[in-house]
C-alpha cells in the first residue's frame, strides 16, 4: 500500500500488518467549536503485537480507540484519514459492514467493568450472545464455549457464574468476565482501554498478566490504552505516547524507555513518583495545562510547557519524524533530546 | 427474594393500617351529621338521639374505629345510610366497571408508549422524535374532562359514532354495547397514561444508551434492534414501573372524574354521589377499598420491580 | 455520570467522555420566552381585571344570549348572557391563586422537611418518609373530595387542602434530588469547618435543589390547575356564579351542541395556560441536566 | 511524649462499624496510629481496606464503636457538639473528587471564605485579603478565579482551592484522603510538591490516605499499611520500602507497576481479591490470600511487634531481611 503518507514504507508494505491507521483525525462539533480530538494519527500494528497508547487525559487516546473501533456517535463527528483493519476501511464504514467485524474480528474491554457488563443481563448470556450470533453456535454449544472461556480467564466455579448477574461479583472478576465477552469469537485485535484503572494494585497485576499470557496463546494484536506508564512499560511491544491528539513519540518498548526523544516523554516519566525513589525526593512536575483543544493552534502543542522550546517550535509544528539511529522511533520535536545517541548508533 | 418480598407484605400491612385509620378518622373528623342525612333536617331531637346511639355514634371515636374496623375484617363494611344497600355490594357491582377501564387504558397506553418511546429514543432530536415528544407535550396539557367535553361533542354529538353519557351496559349482558361504552373513556384515560409513560421511558432509554455496556453490546456487532430489546428495554423500565406505582393513585382519580362525567356507574360515581349525600359509611368503605387496592397493585410492582432488577432483592 | 470511587482520573470525562455522548446545548429559546410572556401576561390580566373596565362577570344580559364572538363581546357570551372573554379573565384567577397557592404550601413544608430528612437521615428521615408513603397510598383525590365536600368549598380551603395533599410528593421529589447532594464532600467539607446544621441546609444544599424545585413547582401548578378544574366538573370547586375556567367549562356542557363557543375559549385559555407552565418547568430541567452534566 | 516530636494526634485502639441490613460491616478493627508534630503519616491499602474511615473516624464524621481519638489534649468523642466544631478546626480534610469537594454553585471567593463566614472571623477587606492570601499560597490566581465558578477549574486547580480553604483556618492537622488520584501524573506532582512548600511554610502535619504506594512513599516520613481494617505494618518511610516484613506488604510492593521495562522484577502475584469485610478470615486476615500461611495464623490474631525501632508487624511470621 502506497497511499500511506507520514508512515515508513517498510512499516506499511509489511505483510502482516493487521491494522494501518494512516493520518487518522476525528473531530467533534461542540458549543465553543470544532475539536480536534485526535490529529493526524499513523501507526501500523502487526499481527500478534502488543501497542501501548499513553496519555493524560484529554490526549486523545479514548477518541482514537473508539475511532479504531468505529463506535463513535454518528453525529457531530468528523473521521479524516484512513483506518484499514485487516484489510477493510473502518473510516465511513456503515454499520451493517461494522457488525461483522465488531465482536468477532476487533473486541474492546473497557475502563469500568461494573458499567460495561449490563446490570440486569446474567453473565452467562452476555458472553453466549455473541458466539451465537457470530459463530452461528446452538445454545448448548455456546454454553460449553463460554464455560471454557470462564475457566481461561480464570474464574472459580465457573458453571455458577453463568448464572450470576454482574453486581455478585468483585471487581476484579467483572474485569475477568469483560475479557472473557471480548475474547468469544476469538478477535484478531483487542483494544484494552484503561482496562485496569479502577481496580487495585495486586488485582491490577492479575488482569495484566492474564491479558498478556492470552495474547500470547492466541497471537492476538492488542492495544493497550492507559494514563499510566507502569501498566504499558512491560508488557508491550511498541509505545504510542499522545499529546493533544497527536502521536508525539512512537518506538518500541525498551528504545523509547532507553532513549527517549520527545521532552514531553521524558517529563511525564519523570513527574512519575517511583519506588525506586527516596521518601520526600522532589518531583518534577509539568507545569501549566494541556492546551485548549478548540482554539487553533501555532507550532508544537507542547512548546509553552516545555524547557527546551525555541521560536521555532512556537510557530512551527514538527513533523513526525523517523529517528536516524533507529527506523522504528519516530518523534515530533525539533529539539530532539538525547542527540549523543544519535551519534552513537549512526 | 422471598425475604423482600416479606419484608415488603410486613410493609404494606403497616401501611393498610394507617390507610384504614386514615379513612375512618378523614371521614369522622369533618363536620356533618349522619342523622340528618338519614332522617331529614326536620327530625325530633329524641329519633335523632335513638339512631345515633343504634349507629353507634355516641361511642368515643377510637371505639367506633374499632367496631367498624372489626366489622371490615371479617367482610363487613356495613350498609349505606340511604339506600341500605351492603357497601360491599355497591362495591361489587361498581368495581368491576373501573377494572375493565384501567385494563383496557392501560394496554392501550402501553401498547402506544413503549414503541414509540423506543422508536423515539433511538434517533433523539430526529424528526420522530421531535414530533412525538412535542404531542406528547401538547397532550400533558389536555386534562381529561377537556377531553371528554369535546370528544362527546364530537364522536357522540356530531358523528354518532359512540354512545353519549350514561349508556352503559353491564359485559355480561351485552359484550359489544359494553365495549362501545367503554372505548371513549378508556382512549380518554389512556391518553394521560400514555404521555407519562413515553416521556418516562424516553428519557431513561436515552440515558441507558450511554451507558458503557450499551457501547460493549455494538462492540459486540449485536443489532441495534436486538440491543435495543434485550439490553436498552429492561434497564430503563425501571422509572416506569415507579412511576406506574405513583400513577396508579392518579390513575384511579383520573378513572373517577371519567366516570362521573360520562354517568358510568363504578367507584368514583359512586364515592362523589355517596359523599354528596353525606352517605358516611359507604364513602369509608369505598375509600378503604380503593386504598387497599392500591397498595395491593403496589406491592405487585415492587414484586415485578425484581424481576426487572435482580440487584434490589439484594440491595 | 461517574462512580467517584474509583480512583482513576477524573478528568477525561469533562474532556473526552463528554464528547463522545456529544448532545448539543439547548438555548431557552423563543418558545421559551413566549410562554413565558404568555403566563405574564395571564397573572397580568386577572391581577389588573376589575381596573381594566372589562365587563362584570357576573351581570347577566338576557338580550344577548349564547352568542358567537362579536365585536362587543370578543369570546361572545354564555346562556345568563354574561360576556365569556371577562369570565374567562376573572377566572384566571381562580387557576391561578389555587395553583400558586396550593404549591406554595406544598413547596415550602415538602421542601424543608425533604431537605432536612435527606441531611439529617436517620430517624427524621425514616418516619418522614414512612407517613410520605402511607399518604401517597391513600388515594389523594377522594381524600380531597370528601374534605372539600364535608368541609366547605371556599377558594382557600380548596387551596389549602390541595396544598397539603401535595406534600408528600413535593417531599419525595425534593428529598431524592437532596440526597445526591447531602453526601457530597463539600457537605462534609462544610461540616468539618463548623458549619451549623441550618447553614449546610440553606447555603449547601438548597442552592443546588433549587433548579429541580423550580421546575418541579411549575409543573405542579400545572397538575393543581388541572385537579381544580376537576372538582369544579365534581361540582366541587368555587360555586357559581363565582367564574373559574373548570366551572365555565363544566356548565359548558348543557348547550354544547348549540354553542361551542362556551366550551371552546376556557378549555383553551386553561389548555395554552398549561403547555406554557409545562414549557417553562421542563425548559428549565432540561437545562439543569445539561448543566449537571458539566459539574 | 517527648518533648522534640510531640504527639498531636492520637488514634488508639478504633474500631468502627458499619451496618449492612442485618449484617455488620467491620470497616475498622482496632487501629492505633500517632500523628507527630511536623510529621506525615501516610496510610496505604487498596480499596475496602478502612484507610478512608480511619479518616472519617478521626474527624468525627462516622461514629467509632470503640477506641479514641485524640487531638491537642481532647478526646473528640467525648466533647459536647458546641466544642467539638470548634476543636475540629485545628484537624481539615481534603477529599479525593476535586469536583465533588466544591459547591458548583458558590463562587471561588464564598468557597474559600466559607470558615471565615461561618466563624465571622473577617469581613469586608479583611475577608478578601485572607481569601486572596490563601490563593496565591496554592498558586492560584485570585484576580483570575475568586468570582469564578468550581466547574471553570481543571481537576489539579480545584484540588489547589480544596487546600487553600483547608488552610484558611490555619489547622494543625491535614488529612488527605486519595488527594492526587484523580488527577494525571503531571498534575499529580504539582499538587504533591506543593503539599511539601505548605506543610513546610506553615508547620503542618499530614496524614496522607492513599492507594498508590509510590505516591505515599513520596510523601510520607512513616507508613501505616492497612488491610482489612487492621494495620498489617507500621515502619519508616524508606524502611518500610527496602524492608516489608508483612508478606503483604511485600506483595503488594512487588505488584507496583513502574515506568520502566527493566524493573520487572521478581513478582509475588496475590491470587484473588481481598475477602468481604462484612465476614473477615479468623486470626489473621490476610491468611486467606497469603502464600506463606500456616494453621497459627487461621487460629491466633498476630499482634503488632516490634522488630526494630520504630519498625513494627502484625505477623506470625515476618520475613526477615536477610535476602536483601
Amino acid at each position: 500500500m502506497s497511499l500511506t503518507p507520514g508512515l515508513d514504507r517498510s512499516a506499511s508494505t509489511d505483510e502482516s500488518a493487521l491494522l494501518e491507521v494512516c493520518n487518522a483525525s476525528t473531530t467533534f462539533a461542540t458549543d465553543r467549536g470544532s475539536l480536534r480530538a485526535v490529529d493526524d494519527v499513523s501507526f501500523v500494528i502487526k499481527r500478534g503485537e502488543t501497542l501501548g497508547i499513553v496519555g493524560e487525559s484529554g490526549s486523545g487516546k479514548t477518541v482514537l480507540s473508539r475511532s479504531i473501533l468505529g463506535l463513535l456517535p454518528r453525529s457531530g463527528v468528523l473521521q479524516e484519514g484512513s483506518i484499514v483493519f485487516d484489510g477493510t476501511e473502518i473510516v465511513g464504514a456503515p454499520d451493517k459492514l461494522m457488525r461483522a467485524i465488531w465482536g468477532a474480528k476487533m473486541a474492546m474491554v473497557f475502563q469500568d467493568p461494573m458499567a460495561s457488563l449490563n446490570p440486569v443481563v446474567r453473565i452467562g448470556r452476555q458472553i453466549t450472545e455473541s458466539l451465537r450470533l457470530h459463530l452461528d453456535l446452538d445454545r448448548s454449544e455456546a454454553k460449553a464455549t463460554a464455560l471454557s472461556l470462564l475457566e481461561q480467564v480464570g474464574i472459580p466455579s465457573p458453571k455458577e457464574r453463568l448464572r450470576s448477574y454482574p453486581f455478585e461479583l468483585s471487581g476484579g472478576m467483572r474485569q475477568r468476565v469483560m475479557i472473557a465477552i471480548a475474547l468469544a469469537c476469538s478477535p484478531k485485535l483487542l483494544l484494552a482501554d484503561e482496562p485496569t484503572t479502577g481496580l487495585d494494585v495486586t488485582v491490577q497485576a492479575q488482569i495484566l498478566d492474564l491479558l498478556s499470557s492470552l495474547q500470547k496463546e492466541r497471537h492476538m494484536s492488542v492495544i493497550l490504552v492507559s494514563h499510566d506508564l507502569g501498566v504499558v512499560a512491560s508488557r508491550t511491544d511498541n509505545i504510542a505516547v499522545m499529546y493533544a491528539g497527536k502521536v508525539v513519540e512512537i518506538a518500541p518498548t525498551a528504545t523509547l524507555f532507553s532513549s527517549m526523544a520527545m521532552p514531553y516523554t521524558k517529563a511525564l516519566v519523570d513527574s512519575t513518583p517511583r519506588l525506586s525513589q527516596p521518601s520526600h525526593l522532589r518531583l518534577s512536575p509539568i507545569e501549566g495545562r494541556p492546551p485548549d483543544m478548540t482554539t487553533a493552534r501555532q507550532g508544537c502543542a507542547f512548546a509553552p510547557r516545555c524547557s527546551f522550546a525555541t521560536d521555532r517550535c512556537r510557530s512551527e509544528t514538527p513533523p513526525l519524524v523517523t529517528s536516524p539511529s533507529n527506523p522504528l522511533h519516530r518523534f515530533a520535536c525539533w529539539n530532539p533530546l538525547n542527540s549523543i545517541s544519535i551519534g552513537e548508533s549512526s | 427474594m422471598a425475604r423482600y418480598l416479606v419484608k415488603r407484605f410486613f410493609a404494606l400491612l403497616g401501611i393498610l393500617f394507617f390507610i384504614s385509620l386514615g379513612a375512618f378518622f378523614l371521614i369522622h373528623l369533618l363536620p356533618g351529621d349522619p342523622t340528618v342525612t338519614i332522617l331529614g333536617p326536620s327530625d325530633n331531637a329524641q329519633n335523632r338521639a335513638a339512631l345515633t346511639s343504634q349507629l353507634g355514634l355516641n361511642l368515643p371515636l377510637w371505639h367506633q374505629y374499632l367496631v367498624w374496623i372489626g366489622n371490615v375484617l371479617q367482610g363487613n363494611l356495613g350498609e349505606s345510610y340511604i339506600t341500605h344497600e351492603s357497601v360491599s355490594r355497591i362495591i361489587s357491582t361498581a368495581f368491576p366497571i373501573d377494572l375493565e377501564l384501567i385494563i383496557i387504558s392501560q394496554l392501550l397506553a402501553l401498547s402506544i408508549a413503549v414503541p414509540t418511546a423506543l422508536a423515539s429514543a433511538k434517533r433523539p432530536n430526529g424528526l420522530l422524535d421531535r414530533t412525538s415528544t412535542t404531542t406528547s407535550f401538547a397532550l400533558l396539557a389536555l386534562p381529561p374532562f377537556i377531553l371528554i367535553v369535546f370528544f362527546v361533542l364530537i364522536f357522540s354529538i356530531y358523528l354518532h359514532w359512540f354512545p353519549g353519557p350514561g349508556s352503559y351496559i353491564p359485559f355480561t349482558q351485552n359484550p359489544g354495547q359494553n365495549l362501545r361504552a367503554m372505548i371513549l373513556p378508556s382512549i380518554v384515560l389512556a391518553i394521560g397514561s400514555i404521555v407519562i409513560y413515553f416521556r418516562i421511558l424516553r428519557g431513561d432509554l436515552i440515558s441507558t444508551l450511554q451507558q458503557e455496556f450499551i457501547t460493549v453490546a455494538r462492540s459486540k456487532g449485536l443489532s441495534n434492534r436486538y440491543i435495543m430489546w434485550r439490553h436498552a428495554l429492561r434497564p430503563s423500565s425501571l422509572a416506569l414501573l415507579a412511576s406506574a406505582g405513583l400513577n396508579i393513585s392518579g390513575l384511579v382519580a383520573g378513572a373517577f372524574v371519567v366516570e362521573y362525567l360520562l354517568a358510568l356507574p363504578g367507584l368514583g360515581y359512586e364515592i362523589v354521589n355517596s359523599i354528596n349525600q353525606v352517605d358516611y359509611l359507604t364513602v369509608q368503605g369505598i375509600t378503604l377499598f380503593v386504598a387497599v387496592v392500591i397498595v395491593l397493585v403496589n406491592f405487585v410492582i415492587d414484586f415485578l420491580f425484581t424481576v426487572v432488577d435482580p440487584r434490589i432483592t439484594r440491595e | 455520570m461517574s462512580s467517584a470511587s474509583s480512583p482513576r482520573a477524573q478528568e477525561p470525562l469533562l474532556v473526552e467522555e463528554s464528547l463522545l455522548n456529544a448532545t448539543r446545548r439547548r438555548a431557552f429559546g423563543v418558545m421559551f420566552w413566549i410562554c413565558a410572556g404568555w403566563i405574564a401576561l395571564v397573572v397580568l390580566l386577572a391581577l389588573l381585571a376589575s381596573v381594566l373596565g372589562l365587563q362584570n362577570p357576573t351581570t347577566e344580559n338576557y338580550d344577548s344570549l349564547n352568542q358567537g364572538p362579536t365585536l362587543a363581546h370578543w369570546f361572545g357570551t354564555d346562556d345568563l348572557g354574561r360576556d365569556i372573554f371577562s369570565r374567562v379573565v376573572y377566572g384566571a384567577r381562580v387557576s391561578l391563586i389555587v395553583g400558586f397557592g396550593a404549591m406554595v404550601i406544598s413547596m415550602s413544608i415538602g421542601a424543608s422537611l425533604a431537605l432536612l430528612a435527606a441531611y439529617r437521615r436517620g430517624k427524621i428521615d425514616l418516619l418522614v418518609s414512612a407517613a410520605s408513603y402511607v399518604m401517597l397510598a391513600f388515594p389523594a383525590l377522594v381524600a380531597v373530595i370528601a374534605i372539600i365536600a364535608f368541609w366547605g368549598h371556599d377558594l382557600w380551603k380548596i387551596t389549602l387542602i390541595i396544598g397539603v395533599a401535595g406534600i408528600p410528593l413535593v417531599f419525595r421529589v425534593v428529598r431524592a434530588a437532596a440526597l445526591g447532594y447531602a453526601t457530597r464532600d463539600f457537605v462534609v467539607a462544610a461540616k468539618t469547618q463548623g458549619a451549623s446544621d441550618w447553614r449546610i441546609i440553606t447555603k449547601e444544599i438548597l442552592p443546588n435543589v433549587l433548579p429541580a424545585m423550580v421546575s418541579f413547582f411549575l409543573i405542579g401548578v400545572a397538575s393543581v390547575v388541572i385537579l381544580e378544574g376537576a372538582l369544579a366538573f365534581l361540582g366541587l370547586s368555587v360555586q357559581p356564579p363565582t367564574p373559574s375556567w373548570g366551572n365555565m367549562i363544566s356548565e359548558s356542557r348543557t348547550y354544547l351542541s348549540q354553542n361551542p363557543w362556551l366550551a371552546l375559549f376556557p378549555s383553551l385559555a386553561m389548555i395554552l395556560f398549561l403547555i406554557a407552565l409545562n414549557l417553562i418547568g421542563d425548559t428549565l430541567r432540561s437545562a439543569l441536566d445539561h448543566q449537571e452534566g458539566k459539574l | 511524649m517527648t518533648p522534640s516530636t510531640p504527639t498531636l494526634l492520637s488514634i488508639e485502639n478504633l474500631v468502627v462499624n458499619f451496618s449492612s441490613g442485618r449484617k455488620t460491616v467491620h470497616a475498622v478493627s482496632g487501629v492505633s496510629l500517632q500523628l507527630n508534630e511536623g510529621d506525615t503519616l501516610g496510610i496505604v491499602g487498596e480499596s475496602g481496606c478502612g484507610k478512608t474511615t480511619v479518616g472519617k473516624a478521626t474527624m468525627q464524621l462516622v461514629p467509632s464503636r470503640s477506641g479514641s481519638v485524640s487531638f491537642d489534649g481532647h478526646d473528640l468523642a467525648r466533647l459536647t457538639r458546641k466544642e467539638l466544631r470548634r476543636t475540629r478546626l485545628g484537624i481539615q480534610m481534603i477529599f479525593q473528587d476535586p469536583i465533588s469537594s466544591l459547591n458548583p454553585r458558590r463562587k471561588i471567593r464564598d468557597i474559600v471564605a466559607e470558615p471565615l463566614d461561618i466563624w465571622k472571623t473577617a469581613e469586608g477587606a479583611q475577608r478578601e485579603q485572607i481569601v486572596r492570601d490563601a490563593l496565591d499560597n496554592v498558586g492560584i490566581d485570585p484576580d483570575v478565579a475568586l468570582d469564578r465558578y468550581p466547574h471553570e477549574f481543571s481537576g489539579g486547580q480545584c484540588q489547589r482551592i480544596s487546600i487553600a480553604r483547608a488552610l484558611v483556618m490555619k489547622p494543625k492537622v491535614l488529612i488527605c484522603d486519595e488527594i492526587v488520584s484523580a488527577l494525571d501524573v503531571s498534575v499529580q506532582a504539582q499538587i504533591l510538591n506543593l503539599l511539601q512548600d505548605l506543610k513546610a511554610r506553615f508547620g503542618l502535619s499530614i496524614l496522607f490516605i492513599a492507594h498508590d504506594l509510590a505516591v505515599v512513599k513520596n510523601v510520607s516520613d512513616r507508613v501505616a499499611v492497612m488491610y482489612l481494617g487492621r494495620i498489617c505494618e507500621f515502619a519508616g518511610s524508606d524502611e518500610l520500602y527496602s524492608h516489608p516484613a508483612h508478606p503483604y506488604s511485600e506483595a503488594l510492593l512487588s505488584a507496583a507497576l513502574e515506568p520502566d521495562p527493566s524493573s520487572d522484577r521478581s513478582r509475588i502475584i496475590l491470587t484473588g481479591e481481598p475477602p468481604n469485610p462484612i465476614d473477615p478470615p479468623s486470626g489473621c486476615r490476610f491468611r486467606t490470600r497469603c502464600p506463606y500461611a500456616q494453621d497459627r495464623c487461621a487460629e491466633e490474631e498476630p499482634v503488632a511487634q516490634e522488630i526494630s525501632p520504630g519498625h513494627s508487624v502484625a505477623c506470625h511470621f515476618p520475613l526477615l531481611r536477610t535476602n536483601s
